[in-house]
C-alpha cells in the first residue's frame, strides 16, 4: 500500500506508519467506546438511576451528535484533515459494528420470541398488535433491569416492531452491497487488467468511490425524453428495483433470521426475479428509443428462456432435501462441506453449474449482459436513464446478484451452515464463551455471507473474463444445452434420491456414499486451490501491477 | 433379503433404459466398436450379473420362504395411480417362473449380444455416411429392457405395456436395414401382423378389466376363481355383453376372453393363421432373428398363457392346443424344402413354437415352459450359427450354394451339430440314472409334452366325479400301488380318487419330510402366507383342494387323437429337416467354391456359440426344469382347466401328474412311438442328402412329390390367400359396390331423373312459369330479406360477439331477479 | 365490514369480471381482447381460491385455480401466437379488420 | 420524490404479501398481527381489493396497449396478494410466477412483435362504449345484488392448513388424469405456438 504515493494527499501527510495510525484509531474508538457502554450498562443493570438515564437519552444524544458532526462538516477544512485520517477507521469499524449487529442482533430477537414463548404457554393471545406480556411481567422475568429496558424489550415483542426492524435490514442491505459490490467490481475490473482502479476517493484504494458517485447521481439532472411515456418512464425503474426488495424480504440469512419465513420461499424469490424483468421491458418501451426497445426485447427473451432452466435446476436439491421451505433445506445440510447438497450426487453437482450459469443470465450478468450491451445499443434499456432513476437499475442488478447468489448457497451449499463438522470443533472451549465461539465455527449468518461473497465474486471474475456472446448464441445454450441437461438432471436425480431412500440398503448406501465423498473431496481440492491462488497472488501483488503510478490530478 | 430379490429384479430395467438412451444420445460420438460394449456392459452385463445372483439365491431358497417371497413382493406393490375405483399399481413379480425367464433371457441376451458386437462389426452400415452400428445396440438395448419388463411384471396393464415395448423393438430391427427394399415391407408386416393379434390381446383385456375388475395376475385370478363358485361377475346369470352384434355371457364370455388373451400370443408367438410375418422377419440381421425371433420375444406369447392359464375354460384351452397342433405340424413341413438357412430355422422356430402352445393346450403347463427354455437355448445357437455362416460366406445365405464349411468352421459346425440334436429330441431312452435320464434339453422337454397329450388324447376321463373321488379317498384309506416316484413318503394325504383306474393321479405332496405335509398340502402360497392358525385345518384344505382338481379334471374333454398324431409326426420330420440343414451347410462337399474359400469364423462370434453348447447340454435340465416344477404353483388352482406335471421328479406342489404305473406310463409308450425318431429322421435326411441335392432335386420331380414340393415351398399359399382374402378382397368388395352404384343405383337414378325430367319439362311449361314461379320467388325473395337481416348479427367483430352474449346473459339474470322479487322469493 | 367474508372478495371477483368483459368489449386491438381475457379468468379465479378458503376447504379449489392458471398460460401462449399471425397476414392488429368471415 | 412513492409501495407490498404464514418453526415467530378476521387482515383486503379494482378500471380506460397491460400487471399483482390473505399461498406464488412473470411478458412481448401495435390507437366508436359501459354496470348490479343477498351459510371456523405438500399430494394423486391431461395440453400448445408464430421461409 505504501509504494503507491497518492498525491492530493500528500498536502496532509501524516507522521508514523500509516498502520500504527489506524490501529491507534480503532483500538480508540473500540475501546473507549466499549469501555463506555459496558460500564453504563452495568450501572444500569445496577440500577443506577443515572446510567438508566445515560442510555435512555442515547438516541437522543445520538442524533444530536449528529446535527453537531453536521455543523462541523459544514466547517469542511476544519476537519478534513482529522477525517482523511478517520476514514478508513471508519469503514472498518462500520464493518466490524454491521458484522456483530447483524449476530447480536439475531440473538436479541430469538431471545425476545423465547420470552414471548414462555409467557404464551399459560396465557391467552389477545389478537390487536397479538402482543400480550405486561411490563410487570418482564420485570419479574428480568428482575435486575433497569426500566427503560423492560420497556424497549415490551416493544419488541410486537411483531409488527421487528419487522420494521427487519425491514430497515434489509434496506441497508440493498443500500450498502450494490455500493461496495460496484466498487469492488471496478478494483477487481483493474486488477484484471493490469491497472489500479479507483484510487482517490477516501483514500484507502478508494473505498469511497460509490458513495461518491451516489451523491452525484443523486444531484445529476433527471432527464426524461420527449416522446417518452412518462408515467411509465418512471414507474420502470421501481418495477426493476421493487421486487429484487420483495425477494430479499423471503431469503434467509440465518435460520431464525429471516423477514418471512413461507414455505414457497423458493417459488415466491423466483417470481420476483422473473417480475423484475417486466421494469426492464417497460424501460425499454418507455423510453422511445431504437436501442432501449432492442435491450428491452433481449431481456425479455433471455429471462423467459432462461427461467426455465433455471426453475428445473433448483427443483433438484429442493428434490433432494424433500422440501420446499429453505430453512429445512439448509437443516438438511449440516454437519460438514460434504453434507452441502452440491455434494450429495453428481446430478445435484452439475445442478448447481447449470443453475449459476443460468442465474448470471438472469441477473444479466456477463457474458448474458446483451439488453445492456453497451457496444452495441449504447446502454440498451436504460439509455434515456440518468441520475437517480439511472442508479436504481443498478441497485436492482447487485442485489438481485446477490439474490441469486444467496439461494445458490442455501439451496447447494450449505446455506448458514460452515464447511466444518461439528465434531471437529466439539469441546472448543469451556464455558458459555467456548460454546459460543464453537457455534459461530459451525453456523450463523456470518457464513452465509461469506459464502455468498464468494459467490459474488466469482460473478465480478466471470464478467471481467468472459466475452459477451451473442443473442442466438444465448437463445441456443439455452434451448438446446441447458435446458435438456437439466432435464436429464432432474431425471436421474429424481432416480439417484430414490435409490437413496427407497432402494437397496448396503451396497447403495456404499456407493452414494462414496460418490458423496468424491465430490467433497473435488469441491474441497477447489476451494483449498482457490485459497491457494489467491495466497498466490497476494504474495506476488507487486508483480501483478508493475510499475504502476498514479498520476497527480491535473488540479492539483 | 426379503425386499432385495425383488428390487434387483427391478433393478435390472435400470441400466438397459440407461443405456438406450446414452446410445441414442450419444451413440454417434461413442463409435463403432464402442458403441456395443456399451450396449454389452449396460444392456445386459449389468441386468445379467442382477439377474444371477436373484437365480442363484433362488434356487437355494425352500419352497416356503420361496412362498413368503412371492406373497410378499406381490403386497409391496406400490401404488402409481388411482384412476377412479381401478388403482394402478406397479411392482415385481416374484415366483419361480418370473426369475427362470429372467435369468433364461438375461443370459442369453447376453451371449447374443456378445455376438452382435463382432457381428455388426463386419458390416458396411453406412447409410448416408453414417454408421447404424450404435443404433442396433440401442434398439438392443431397448429390447432387453422391455423384455426384462415384460418379465417381471406383475400386472395384465404392464405386461401389455412392455408387450407393445418389445413388439416396437421387434419391428425396429427387422426394419434395420431399411435402406434395402426387402425389410421395411417385413418390418410393416411384422407389425401389423402383430397388431391383429393385439386386437384380440385388448378385446382380452377388456373383459378381464370390466368382469375381474383388476389387472393383477394374482387379482385377476382370484377373482375369476371366485365368480366361478359364486356365479357372480363374470359368471353372472344375467350378464351378456354385445360384441359384434352377438351376445356372450358366462362360460362363453370367458372362453372368448381367454380366446382374446391368447389372439395376443398367436400374433407375438407367430401362430397360424397369423404365423406369415415370422419368416419375413428373418431380414433383420441374424443376432435379432436369434435373440428376439427365436429366443425371446416369440416365446413371450407362451408366457402370456402360462400367467393367464388360470383364467382359462377349457374350450378356449382346446382352442389353444388346435392352433398349437397345427402350427406345428404345418410349419414343420415347410421347413424341410426350404433352401435358406435363416428361414428354415425360421420354420422350425415355428413349429417348436407350435409345440409350446400346444403344450399349453393340453395342460402341460410345466413342459411347455421347459421347452420354451430348453428351446431358447439350442435355437439361439443355431441361429448365432447360421449367423456365423452367413458372415463368414459374405452374407450367402443360400444353403445349396454351402457345402463343406466344416473344415473352415468346425468350432461353428460342431456346435450347430449340438443344436441339431438338441431340437430332434436326441436322448437314450430307458436310459436314466435315476431319476436322470440321459438326453439333450429338447428331449426332456418335447417327451414330456407328448406325453401329456398322449395322457389327454387316450387315459383321460377315467375318473370319477369329484364328490365320489371324495367320498373314496376319505372311505377306503388303503395305501394305492407303491409310488416309483420319491414322494411316496407324504403320499397317502393325497385324495386319490378312483385308485385303481384312471390314468392321472393328484400328487399334493410335501417336498420336504412328513411333518410338513400337512402344511404343504394347503396348497397355494396365498393359503401359506395366511397364517398358521390354518395348518390345523390344512388337510381338509389339501383335500377339497385336490377333489375340486379332480373334478375340474372330469370336466375335460379328452384330447383328439388326431392332435397327438399331429405331433408325433412332426418329431420325425423335426429331425429330418434339420439334419438336412447342418449336412447340407456344413458337409459334403463345398458346391460353390467361391464362397468356400472365404468362408472363415471368428473367436469374437464363435465364444457364444460354445458358451450356448454348453448351455445347452448341462444347464437346462437341472437348472431350470426344478425351478418350473415349482413353478407351477402359479397354474396350480386354475378352477377351470388343469395343469398337469408330465415328469413329476420334483414334486410340483398341488398339480396334476402323470401315472408312472408300468403299465401305463406314457414315457414307455413314447420311447417305442418316437424314442428312435431322431435317428429315422437323421437318417432318411442322410440318405437323401448325402451326397447333395442331387437325390432330392430327383425325387422332387416325381409327381406327387413336385405338388407337394410347390404347395409347401409357397408356404401354403398362405401369402396369396391372404392377398387373395385381404388385399383383392377389399378390392373385390369394392368392385362389386362400384358395379351395384353404376349398374343399379345410377340405373334407377338416371331412369327417375328421365321420369323426372319428362314431367318437369311439363309442368316447367305449364305449372312452374305460371303459378309455382310467383310462389317460390315470393319465397326466396321472403328468404333473401331474412337473411339479409340475420346475416347483420353475423359481423365477424368478436367483441360484438361478447357483447350480446355479455348483454344477454346481464338480462336473463336480471329477469331472474325481477321474478324471484315478485315471487317473494 | 371488519371482518372480511366470502362476499367481499366475491364482489371483488364481479368487479374484476365486468372490468375484464368491457376491456374485450370495447378494446380493438387484439393483445387488448386478450388482457381483458386475463382479467375474466383472474376473477374467476379469485371466485374459486374464495370458495375454497371459506366454504369448502378441501383446496379443490385451490386445485382448479392451479388448472386456470396453467390453462390460461397455454391460452395466452396461443392467443399471441395468434394474434402474431393476424398481424403477419393483415398488418393491422385491429380485430374489426379481421371479418373476413362476416355474414 | 418518486423514491419515496416506491418505498411506500414497498412497504405497503411487501408486509401483507406474508400475512397468513403459519408460525414456521417454535413459538413466537408467527406473525400474529395479521390473524385471520383481524384488523390487518381487513386493511390488506380493502387496499389489495382497491388496488385490483382500480387497476382493473384502469385496464378499461387505457388507449395504449403497453399502459393496459401495465395495469394488468398491478391487477395480477394485488389478485396475488388476495390469494395470500385467502391462505392460499401456493396459488400465490403460483400465479406470480406464472402469470406475472410469464402470462405479461408473454403480451408484452406480443405487443412488440406485433411492431406497429403499440403506437396505433384505434378508437371504439361512443356507442360502443356507452353500450359496453351499460352492459357492464348493469351486470355489476345484478351480479351484487345477488352476492349481497345471498346467505352462504357460516364460515369455516379454522383457516384450512393447506401446504404445498398436500396440494403435491392431492394433485399426483385423486387429480393425477387432469394432471397429466394438462401436461399434455402444454405440450400441444407449445409446439402449436411454435408453429404458428414461426417465420414462414421465402
Amino acid at each position: 500500500m505504501s509504494q503507491f504515493s497518492v498525491p492530493w494527499t500528500t498536502r496532509y501527510r501524516p507522521s508514523g506508519s500509516v498502520f500504527a495510525r489506524n490501529a491507534v484509531v480503532v483500538g480508540a474508538l473500540l475501546g473507549g467506546g466499549g469501555v463506555f457502554g459496558l460500564g453504563v450498562a452495568e450501572s444500569a443493570l445496577k440500577g443506577h438511576p443515572a446510567a438508566t438515564f445515560l442510555l435512555g437519552i442515547g438516541p437522543l444524544a445520538t442524533a444530536a451528535a449528529l446535527v453537531v458532526l453536521a455543523i462541523v462538516i459544514k466547517a469542511w477544512r476544519g476537519v478534513e484533515s482529522f477525517l482523511m485520517r478517520a476514514a478508513f477507521p471508519i469503514l472498518l469499524g462500520a464493518i466490524a459494528g454491521t458484522t456483530l449487529g447483524v449476530f447480536f442482533g439475531a440473538l436479541f430477537f430469538e431471545w425476545v420470541q423465547s420470552l414471548i414463548g414462555h409467557a404464551a404457554n399459560d396465557r391467552t393471545r389477545f389478537t390487536y398488535f397479538g402482543g400480550e406480556l405486561l411490563l410487570s411481567e418482564i420485570a419479574a422475568a428480568l428482575p435486575n433491569l433497569p426500566r427503560l429496558v423492560h420497556g424497549a424489550v415490551w416493544l419488541f415483542q410486537f411483531p409488527l416492531v421487528r419487522d420494521l426492524v427487519n425491514l430497515g435490514v434489509i434496506f441497508g442491505v440493498i443500500n450498502v452491497v450494490p455500493a461496495y459490490m460496484i466498487w469492488w467490481e471496478r478494483k477487481i475490473a483493474g486488477r484484471i487488467q493490469s491497472r489500479l482502479g479507483p484510487m482517490r476517493v477516501g483514500r484507502w484504494h478508494g473505498w469511497a468511490q460509490t458513495v461518491a458517485d451516489g451523491v452525484k447521481l443523486i444531484f445529476k439532472e433527471d432527464l426524461i425524453p420527449d416522446g417518452a411515456d412518462k408515467p411509465l418512464f418512471k414507474l420502470a425503474a421501481y418495477l426493476a428495483f421493487v421486487p429484487v426488495v420483495l425477494a430479499f424480504v423471503a431469503l434467509p440469512f440465518g435460520a431464525t433470521y429471516v423477514f418471512r419465513e413461507m414455505d414457497v420461499a423458493l417459488v415466491f424469490i423466483l417470481a420476483m426475479m422473473g417480475i423484475e424483468v417486466v421494469g426492464v421491458i417497460l424501460a425499454g418501451w418507455a423510453s422511445n428509443n431504437k436501442w432501449s426497445v432492442y435491450g428491452a426485447m433481449r431481456e425479455a427473451c433471455q429471462m423467459v428462456a432462461y427461467e426455465i432452466p433455471m426453475g428445473l435446476a433448483l427443483i433438484l436439491p429442493v428434490i433432494a432435501a424433500g422440501t420446499l421451505n429453505l430453512n429445512h433445506i439448509v437443516s438438511a445440510q449440516d454437519g460438514g462441506w460434504f453434507n452441502w447438497l452440491a455434494f450429495r450426487n453428481p446430478f445435484l453437482f452439475a445442478g448447481f453449474a447449470c443453475y449459476y450459469i443460468a442465474s448470471l443470465a438472469s441477473c444479466k450478468r456477463a457474458p448474458f449482459d446483451l439488453p445492456e450491451s453497451e457496444s452495441e445499443l449504447v446502454a440498451g434499456f436504460h439509455t434515456e436513464y440518468s441520475g437517480f432513476r439511472w442508479s436504481l437499475f443498478f441497485f436492482a442488478e447487485y442485489a438481485a446478484m446477490f439474490v441469486v447468489s444467496g439461494l445458490a448457497v442455501i439451496l447447494y451449499l450449505g446455506g448458514w451452515n460452515s464447511f466444518i463438522p461439528p465434531h471437529w470443533v466439539a469441546g472448543v472451549g469451556e464455558g458459555a464463551l467456548g460454546r459460543a465461539v464453537e457455534g459461530l465455527l459451525v453456523s450463523g449468518p456470518l457464513w452465509f455471507f461469506a459464502k455468498v461473497i464468494f459467490l459474488l465474486y466469482v460473478q465480478l471474475w466471470l464478467r471481467w473474463t468472459l466475452p459477451r456472446i451473442r443473442i442466438d448464441q444465448v437463445l441456443y445454450a439455452c434451448v438446446q444445452v441447458m435446458l435438456p441437461l437439466t432435464m436429464l438432471l432432474l431425471i436421474g436425480n429424481v432416480l439417484w434420491v430414490w435409490a437413496d431412500t427407497a432402494w437397496f440398503g448396503g451396497g447403495w448406501a456404499g456407493l452414494s456414499r462414496v460418490m458423496n465423498w468424491a465430490l467433497g473431496g473435488i469441491g474441497a481440492m477447489f476451494m483449498f486451490g482457490f485459497v491457494a491462488i489467491a495466497g498466490y497472488g497476494f504474495y506476488h501483488r507487486r508483480r501483478l501491477v508493475g510499475n504502476l503510478v498514479v498520476d497527480p490530478l491535473p488540479a492539483s | 433379503m426379503e425386499p432385495v430379490l425383488a428390487k434387483l429384479l427391478a433393478a435390472s430395467l435400470i441400466t438397459p433404459f440407461l443405456t438406450f438412451w446414452i446410445l441414442v444420445l450419444w451413440g454417434p460420438k461413442i463409435g463403432k466398436p464402442r458403441a456395443g460394449w456399451v450396449g454389452l456392459i449396460g444392456g445386459m452385463g449389468v441386468p445379467l450379473a442382477l439377474s444371477a445372483v436373484v437365480f442363484v439365491t433362488w434356487f437355494f431358497t425352500s419352497p416356503e420362504q420361496r412362498a413368503e417371497l412371492t406373497a410378499a413382493a406381490q403386497h409391496s406393490q406400490v401404488l402409481w395411480a388411482q384412476l377412479g375405483r381401478f388403482d394402478v399399481t406397479f411392482g415385481v413379480k416374484l415366483d419361480s417362473l418370473t426369475v427362470a425367464m429372467h435369468f433364461m433371457v438375461c443370459f442369453i441376451a447376453f451371449w447374443i449380444f456378445f455376438f452382435s458386437i463382432g457381428y455388426m462389426s463386419g458390416h458396411a452400415d453406412c447409410v448416408h455416411h453414417q454408421s447404424k452400428y450404435w443404433r442396433f445396440f440401442a434398439y438392443l438395448a431397448l429390447f432387453a429392457f422391455s423384455m426384462l419388463g415384460l418379465v417381471i411384471s406383475p400386472s395384465l396393464l404392464f405386461l401389455f405395456i412392455f408387450w407393445e415395448l418389445v413388439g416396437l423393438c421387434s419391428y425396429l430391427l427387422i426394419g434395420f436395414y431399411f435402406e434395402t427394399d426387402y425389410a421395411p415391407p417385413a418390418a410393416m408386416k411384422a407389425f401389423i401382423t402383430n397388431r391383429v393379434g393385439d386386437f384380440g390381446f385388448i378385446i382380452g383385456l377388456g373383459i378381464v378389466f370390466t368382469f375381474l375388475g383388476t389387472l393383477d395376475l394374482e387379482g385377476a385370478a382370484a377373482a375369476f376363481k371366485t365368480q366361478l363358485a359364486t356365479s357372480t361377475g363374470l359368471f353372472a346369470p344375467q350378464v351378456t355383453v354385445p360384441i359384434f352384434g352377438w351376445t356372450f355371457s358366462g362360460m362363453t364370455l370367458a372362453t372368448l376372453m381367454g380366446v382374446g388373451l391368447f389372439c395376443g400370443a398367436m400374433g407375438k408367438s407367430a401362430q397360424f393363421p397369423l404365423h406369415v410375418w415370422l419368416p419375413d422377419a428373418m431380414a433383420g440381421p441374424t443376432p435379432v432373428s436369434a435373440l428376439i425371433h427365436a429366443a425371446t420375444m416369440v416365446a413371450a406369447g407362451v408366457y402370456l398363457v402360462a400367467r393367464v392359464f388360470r383364467l382359462l375354460t377349457p374350450d378356449a384351452q382346446m382352442f389353444i392346443a388346435v392352433i398349437g397342433c397345427i402350427t406345428l405340424t404345418f410349419m414343420a413341413l415347410i421347413a424341410i424344402v426350404q433352401t435358406d438357412i435363416k428361414k428354415c430355422l425360421a420354420y422350425s422356430t415355428l413349429s417348436q413354437l407350435g409345440y409350446m402352445i400346444f403344450g399349453m393346450g393340453v395342460g402341460a403347463w410345466t413342459a411347455a415352459l421347459f421347452h420354451l427354455i430348453t428351446h431358447a437355448f439350442f435355437k439361439a445357437m443355431l441361429f448365432l450359427g447360421s449367423g456365423q455362416v452367413i458372415e463368414g460366406c459374405h452374407h450367402v445365405q443360400d444353403m445349396r450354394r454351402m457345402g463343406g464349411l466344416r473344415t473352415k468352421m468346425p468350432v461353428t459346425c460342431w456346435t450347430f451339430f449340438v443344436g441339431v440334436l438338441a431340437i430332434a429330441g436326441f436322448g437314450i431312452p430307458g436310459v436314466h440314472l435315476g431319476h436322470w435320464k440321459f438326453g439333450l434339453g429338447g428331449f426332456f422337454s418335447k417327451d414330456e409334452i407328448l406325453a401329456v397329450a398322449y395322457d389327454r388324447a387316450y387315459n383321460w376321463g377315467r375318473f370319477g366325479a369329484p364328490s365320489e373321488g371324495h367320498a373314496e379317498a376319505g372311505a377306503n384309506g388303503e395305501a394305492r400301488p407303491a409310488n416309483k416316484e420319491k414322494h411316496a413318503d407324504g403320499g397317502t394325504r393325497s385324495a386319490e380318487s378312483a385308485a385303481g383306474g384312471r390314468g392321472v393321479r393328484l400328487a399334493a405332496f410335501s417336498s420336504g419330510s412328513s411333518e410338513e405335509v400337512q402344511h404343504s398340502a394347503a396348497g397355494t402360497p396365498a393359503q401359506k402366507a395366511a397364517g398358521s392358525e390354518k395348518d390345523a385345518h390344512g388337510a381338509e384344505g389339501g383335500e377339497h383342494h385336490a377333489s375340486e382338481k379332480d373334478g375340474v379334471a372330469s370336466g375335460i374333454q379328452a384330447l383328439p387323437k388326431w392332435m397327438f398324431w399331429f405331433a408325433i409326426l412332426t418329431a420325425y420330420v423335426t429331425p429330418f429337416y434339420m439334419f438336412r440343414a447342418w449336412w447340407l451347410t456344413f458337409m459334403g462337399h463345398p458346391r460353390d467354391h467361391h464362397v468356400h474359400e472365404h468362408a472363415h469364423e471368428s473367436k469374437m462370434m464363435t465364444t457364444p456359440l460354445v458358451v450356448l453348447a454348453v448351455g445347452t447340454l448341462v444347464s437346462s435340465y437341472f437348472l431350470f426344469r426344478p425351478m418350473l416344477s415349482h413353478a407351477a404353483e402359479a397354474a396350480a388352482d386354475a378352477p377351470l382347466v388343469v395343469a398337469v406335471d408330465g415328469e413329476a421328479h420334483e414334486p410340483a406342489a398341488a398339480l396334476l401328474s402323470l401315472d408312472h404305473t408300468p403299465e401305463r406310463d406314457p414315457h414307455k409308450k413314447l420311447v417305442g412311438l418316437v424314442g428312435f425318431a431322431f435317428l429315422i429322421g437323421f437318417a432318411v435326411s442322410w440318405a437323401i442328402y448325402r451326397n447333395g441335392l442331387d437325390v432330392a432335386s430327383r425325387i422332387k420331380a416325381i409327381p406327387p412329390f413336385n405338388l407337394l414340393h410347390t404347395l409347401l415351398e409357397r408356404k401354403y399359399y398362405f401369402d396369396e390367400l391372404y392377398d387373395f382374402l385381404w388385399v383383392r378382397g377389399c378390392r373385390a368388395v369394392a368392385a362389386v359396390c362400384a358395379f351395384i352404384d353404376t349398374w343399379v343405383i345410377d340405373l334407377v337414378y338416371n331412369l327417375l331423373s328421365g321420369v323426372t325430367e319428362r314431367i318437369a319439362a311439363f309442368s316447367g311449361r305449364v305449372l312452374d312459369a305460371q303459378g309455382v314461379d310467383g310462389f317460390v320467388n315470393g319465397i326466396s325473395e321472403t328468404a333473401n330479406d331474412l337473411a339479409e337481416v340475420l346475416r347483420k348479427p353475423q359481423t365477424g367483430g368478436i367483441r360484438k360477439y361478447v357483447l350480446w352474449s355479455v348483454g344477454l346473459a346481464t338480462a336473463a339474470i336480471a329477469a331472474l331477479i325481477v321474478v324471484m322479487r315478485v315471487n317473494g322469493g | 365490514m371488519l371482518t372480511i367474508g366470502l362476499t367481499h372478495y366475491l364482489i371483488v371477483s364481479a368487479v374484476l369480471f365486468c372490468a375484464g368483459v368491457f376491456t374485450m368489449a370495447t378494446k380493438r386491438n387484439a393483445i387488448g381482447i386478450l388482457i381483458g381475457v386475463e382479467l375474466v379468468l383472474n376473477s374467476a379465479n379469485v371466485n374459486l381460491v374464495a370458495f375454497d378458503r371459506y366454504r369448502a376447504g378441501l383446496m379443490d379449489g385451490q386445485i382448479a385455480a392451479l388448472f386456470v392458471i396453467v390453462l390460461a398460460a397455454a391460452e395466452a401462449a396461443l392467443a399471441v401466437a395468434i394474434c402474431m399471425n393476424f398481424y403477419k397476414n393483415l398488418v393491422t392488429v385491429d380485430v374489426d379488420q379481421g371479418d373476413v368471415l362476416r355474414g | 420524490m418518486s423514491l419515496q412513492v416506491g418505498i411506500l409501495w414497498l412497504c405497503v407490498t411487501a408486509l401483507p404479501a406474508l400475512a397468513h404464514e403459519e408460525a414456521a418453526s417454535g413459538v413466537g415467530t408467527g406473525v400474529v398481527y395479521a390473524v385471520p378476521g383481524g384488523w390487518f387482515e381487513a386493511v390488506m383486503f380493502y387496499v389489495f381489493a382497491g388496488t385490483a379494482v382500480l387497476s382493473a378500471i384502469g385496464v378499461c380506460v387505457s388507449r395504449s396497449v403497453v399502459r393496459m397491460a401495465t395495469w394488468l400487471f398491478f391487477a395480477l399483482g394485488a389478485i396475488s396478494v388476495l390469494y395470500f390473505l385467502l391462505a392460499a399461498t401456493f396459488i400465490a406464488a403460483i400465479q406470480l410466477i406464472v402469470y406475472v412473470g410469464g402470462v405479461l411478458i408473454l403480451l408484452i412481448f406480443g405487443v412488440m412483435l406485433t411492431s406497429q401495435s403499440p403506437w396505433v390507437r384505434f378508437t371504439p366508436s361512443r356507442l360502443n362504449l356507452a353500450v359496453a359501459g351499460l352492459i357492464c354496470v348493469g351486470l355489476l348490479v345484478c351480479l351484487s345484488s345477488i352476492l349481497l343477498e345471498a346467505d352462504f351459510g357460516a364460515p369455516l371456523s379454522t383457516t384450512p392448513g393447506v401446504t404445498v405438500e398436500a396440494i403435491g399430494r392431492r394433485m399426483l394423486t385423486h387429480y393425477l388424469v387432469p394432471f397429466e391431461i394438462a401436461g399434455v395440453l402444454l405440450m400441444i400448445v407449445m409446439v402449436g405456438a411454435a408453429h404458428l408464430a414461426r417465420q414462414e421461409k421465402q
